[in-house]
């Protein structure tokens, strides 16, 4: 598929910043700036970033708990992530969401979300809204190989097929859920095979190499948009840390297979292609890159100088209206 | 039967034009309403029309819905808005919330609404959570509408009240009609909400008729009616026990005692000011739920007025509800299950006579 | 596969047996005397019939709120069954459970589920018990083409596999599920075919045809025996009445349509066979027909006869010990 | 501290070999005695032991559970017994049902209590119901256990308290231990139970530790028992609010009002006896319950109080709870959100003065 300087720079610019974020976010839950649990994406940043380069903001995203590359690659501000990870008012959420819960409406992003599984209905209910309102949008539900072990995902997949929604399922196979292998909980050599037993097409992808994700998503995104219903994508990935902040994940894999992966790293992968065939070069890879580093250092500063939430915003947003009081007998 | 103003749109005596009609009948038209009202209105749900896909063959809404709630729908709004589902709890009413998050009114039917257990995680985790998490962004405006209650030996997995774990639920809301006219009122306002609204149909009351007026109009969520004025005892009753409760006062008539019906008609929120105002003039209640005696909704009530309006008790609280077992087959043991009016006329003269 | 005559006389009057038992049943239900809702399954008498014909009383079925035929091909007593649904004390559950909730713990019966999709779960702990006591025993999971569209189905297929267990999976696939067509409902034209994205061997069966359920039951059920784990098996097939006592069917299929079922009628099917074949003879199928004729006369007798429960079974059995009064506060 | 011996297993002063050990050692012992006593008992969940598959490659036990509840145990009792499970919690649940109905002793790490709404279905339509449905046939002796409650951040969707959901449901049981002590003898208790039972681990009691006895025992399911003898006024806890009731006694005491608490261990069954028994002494209740307000354990215990000794009451029943809001994520509001020793004092206070 052809892509646009513009476009190029913009996914650069996209993988960069989730990596940025992901490293800077980790070093400030190790200082004890996060105020949760933090759970970080760094190895995977080809996957959104190369759907969502197809995607605008009227176009919504489904996530996971592990939400930051999605939030990112569909143009959430990373100063408003930042903020709502520490807790503070100015978060996108107030505060009253954190890491598992970062959700940008304005932007097409419904929400991570905190419960393996429970996010991919949420795509297909924008799916049919989409259908229903005949406004060309598409939803996208990322999720990852250990969610396939849940109903949810059956359920969606058949429901998207029956009624040809335009959705797209994003599974984003980083080979572990937790400390749990994938061969050992999916009971399917690829899980991009599940999908003929849905009669949608079902595509297993390089997760490391945007530009082949970037094809395969335009593909299905444009079926989806022609009203040919529902693809599934697999995009085979690895991240580079544990679990979550404080897991080590060599107490479950061998630090030769995180050698193969790093090997194969979407950015260097980028940045070696697009230098040899004369699409970038060096210095602007180096400005963005520059560029960046500053703005996550920016997200950083603005996070710590943020007020906390007001204390009445524990009751607020409960409902759009209720009657009865909501606080707690005390 | 004395029906008070005090929640209700019309004026006493009901004159305005209107007829007697089944409670299915109310629900029904209520759905027409407000398709024709709101083009992002849309139902979903098992045979909500039936047969689906077979047009071809001359087949349409072979089912209507269970209980024919959603009967005639499909011909006036089409398979798009009239939208059959597989059968996947979980999967549906998600997909519900998802459209519902994106600008769409979904209505969904349930069937049973012991079937919410399969859907039980997308109620909750994202239904009743996302606008919080989301510090405001997005709203969910669901109503989701299911049979309730013990009847006609539907047994263990078929008779649930389940209201009371979904009043618990910070982030639903919950109805309760108690008749055709509440029936209309109430679930037009959950459609028009903007919030998810659990309404539970029993399914003894579906086929009883009362006054409907023939033009649309909303109940308020959260309030309660008086549905009879005494001065002896406050009966409290929601969904089919309001009915209990009706008969158990005429029975207390009889023998002297001036019983005041609450009913409840929301659950969540729930109109305290109503149940206070009441104990607070009788000074003696009894609470009369359906439901198994547990964090019940009976004992909501029975904490608040022990909260609220200790001081006007002059006798402890009561309440008449289903016992701690699941809901057997067999008639007899059924209608053991239920709180009839005369478990409701004993328990209330016990009360009188302290 | 060869069957010895025991065992073909033993289909027969199975088959016969449940057939009686739905049409009188229905009979009884019209008149008033089933106390709830009854869901016969005359048509559909071959599976229950071919996949039990290998069954012993330690091997467990799970059911569905469809399970006549599969309590009667496990052995269940057909007069307890329907007292059960008469409400009687002398139900197989005491009055307290009805059509769809009778078991039998003794012939292995897990209990018909009123819940669609929750019962497949059940029979793959059956068979999780079977691996960890290493008894040899199989769990045998039926559920309707509708129950495919629970979660359930998915995740126990996943665990199954992934487990090893010796479970099969029964799909009988009576292409509705109330008056939702499976071709609406079910995205794929064999839902067998969904058996290969858990690496288990999917088959389609004619399910008016025991002798072809017999034999694809035999091989799944050694297989499971010999440790080899999981078989999915989609028997095609038809119930002859409405969902449910009161539902009229042609309110959504057609009556030629029911028609070229029922000239495949699984009793005449088998009655020719096995007369073309001389392996049985009229005289003895009418023999059995009027053995059975007369049993279901007498279990309706019974269950007529029968007393009510008394109200203190209201009670019992919610726990096997509880030190709380279970009574309701009056 | 007194502890009351009323409901435990040893004499005062505890005067058997033992030592102070955490709550999430206490567990993990008591798994390894009943591993051990009975062969029928199992483990299974996600990531119980971890990496799993991966012995060939020298890696095993990775995880050893959430918060390490079953470390260890797989090097012992080998991946059959301790066994890791895909993510598919209904899945899961139901085979632990199918299984435990057909004679293993199932005991199911559920992770965290939050995701017990995706595995709902099971245990409410066949765990609770099938001995019931099948009239006395079967049992379910399973255990499921999971960490509840609010604390460090874990927002909406891992930090909640089901138990009053559970307690709510006939044919489910429901403990809550609050120390390391009483976790060892209730988990030995649940898993020798032949009914399901749900057992809660509030995650602030995780790290905690506490005196236990050396020798396996176990606490009698639907006991509490006295934490603090005190003449004035009730303090209920349940789970992390004993601990919270502990702390306000203190504080209390040095504002001359004498508490006695009363820790529920069991929710259901309940020991009501325990709570009349206080209450008709000390005339004043306070119930802290860390759940949202409505339909809670709080109204349970408030509305058995309001019944059974309204006679003996001096002032109207008061709880601490929760507001009516899922939790939130920023420190200062979850903090909000928790019901405090400083809240309970402030209501107790004010409770006294009437
Ligand atoms: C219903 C549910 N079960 C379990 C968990 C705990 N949990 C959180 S993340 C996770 C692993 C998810 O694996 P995968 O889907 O592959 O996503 P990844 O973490 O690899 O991105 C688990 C088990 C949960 N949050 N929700
Ligand atoms: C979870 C759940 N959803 C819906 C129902 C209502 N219901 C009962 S039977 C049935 C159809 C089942 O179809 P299928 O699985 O094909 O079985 P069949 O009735 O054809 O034997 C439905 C929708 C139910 N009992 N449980
Ligand atoms: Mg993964
Ligand atoms: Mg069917």
């Amino acid at each position: 598929m052809e892509i646009t300087p513009e476009k190029l720079r913009w996914i650069y610019t996209t993988m960069y910043r989730i990596r940025r974020f992901e490293e800077v976010l980790l070093e400030q839950t190790v200082l004890g700036k996060s105020m949760g649990v933090a759970h970080t994406s760094d190895g995977e940043e080809a996957g959104p970033t190369g759907i969502c380069a197809h995607l605008t903001d009227a176009d919504w995203i489904g996530s996971t708990h592990r939400g930051h590359g999605h939030c990112i690659a569909k143009g959430v501000d990373t100063a408003g992530m930042m903020a709502e990870i520490f807790g503070k008012y100015t978060g996108l959420c107030k505060g009253k969401g954190g890491s598992m819960h970062i959700a940008d409406f304005a932007k097409g992003m419904l929400g991570a979300n905190g419960i393996v599984g429970a996010g991919i209905p949420l795509a297909v209910g924008a799916a049919l809204s989409a259908k229903l309102k005949g406004n060309g949008t598409v939803g996208v539900s990322f999720f990852g190989d250990g969610a396939t072990g849940e109903g949810t995902i059956h359920e969606s997949m058949n429901l998207a097929s029956v009624w040809k929604l335009p959705v797209i399922f994003v599974c984003e196979n980083n080979h572990y859920a937790e400390s749990t292998p994938v061969e050992y909980a999916v009971s399917v050599p690829d899980i991009a095979d599940r999908a003929a037993g849905y009669s949608m097409p079902g595509v297993v992808v390089d997760g490391m190499d945007v530009f082949a994700v970037y094809d395969a998503a335009g593909e299905a995104i444009a079926r989806a948009r022609a009203g040919e219903g529902p693809t599934f994508l697999e995009l085979k990935t690895y991240r580079y840390h544990g679990h979550y902040h404080a897991d080590d994940p060599h107490t479950y894999r061998l630090p030769e297979e995180e050698e193969l992966w790093k090997a194969r790293d979407p950015l260097p992968n980028f940045e070696r292609r697009v230098i040899e065939q004369d699409l970038m070069d060096e210095v602007e890879l180096e400005r963005i890159r520059n560029e960046i580093d500053q703005e996550i250092q920016d997200a950083v500063a603005f996070a710590e100088e943020s007020p906390l939430p007001p204390i009445d915003e524990l009751y607020t947003d409960v409902y759009t209206n209720y009657s009865n009081s909501v606080r707690g007998l005390r | 039967m004395a029906t008070d103003t005090k929640s209700s749109p019309l004026g006493p005596g009901f004159d305005v034009p209107g007829s007697e009609i089944r409670y299915r009948e109310a629900f029904n038209k209520t759905l027409f309403d407000e398709l024709r009202r709101d083009p992002d209105v849309f139902i979903m749900g098992e045979d909500v029309a039936g047969g689906a896909g077979r047009e071809h063959l001359g087949i349409i809404d072979s089912w209507g819905g269970a209980f024919a709630a959603t009967k005639g729908l499909i011909q006036e709004f089409g398979a798009e808005r009239i939208r059959d589902t597989p059968i996947s709890e979980a999967g549906f009413v998600g997909a519900a919330i998802g459209a519902a998050l994106t600008g769409s009114r979904p209505v969904v039917d349930l069937m049973y609404f012991d079937f919410i257990t399969v859907a039980w995680d997308q109620l909750l985790s994202n239904a009743a959570k996302n606008r919080y998490m989301f510090g405001g962004q997005g709203k969910v405006p669901l109503t989701l509408f299911a049979r309730s209650g013990v009847a006609a030996g539907y047994s263990a997995q078929h008779s649930q009240n389940f209201y009371s774990i979904v009043a618990h639920i910070p982030g639903l809301k919950c109805v309760v009609p108690s008749d055709a006219y509440t029936c209309r009122g109430l679930l037009a306002a959950a459609i028009r909400d903007d919030d998810p609204v659990i309404v539970c149909n029993h399914k003894k009351l579906i086929n009883m008729s009362s006054f409907v007026p023939d033009e649309s109009y909303t109940i308020e969520l959260g309030k309660g009616r008086y549905v009879r004025r005494g001065s002896d005892v406050t009966l409290v009753g929601m969904s089919y026990t309001t009915e209990v409760c009706r008969v158990a006062a005429e029975l207390l008539a009889e023998q002297g005692i001036d019983a005041e019906i609450v009913d409840m008609l929301s659950l969540s929120p729930i109109d305290e000011d109503i149940v206070l105002e009441s104990v607070t003039k009788t000074n003696r209640i009894v609470i009369v739920d359906e439901d198994t005696p547990r964090c019940n909704m009976a004992t909501d009530i029975a904490a608040l007025v022990a909260d609220k309006a200790f001081d006007s008790l002059d006798a402890p609280i009561k309440r008449v509800t289903g016992p701690h077992t699941p809901v057997p087959y067999s008639k007899p043991l059924e209608d053991a299950f239920v709180p009839s009016p005369e478990d409701v006329v004993a328990t209330t003269v016990a009360l009188m006579g302290r």
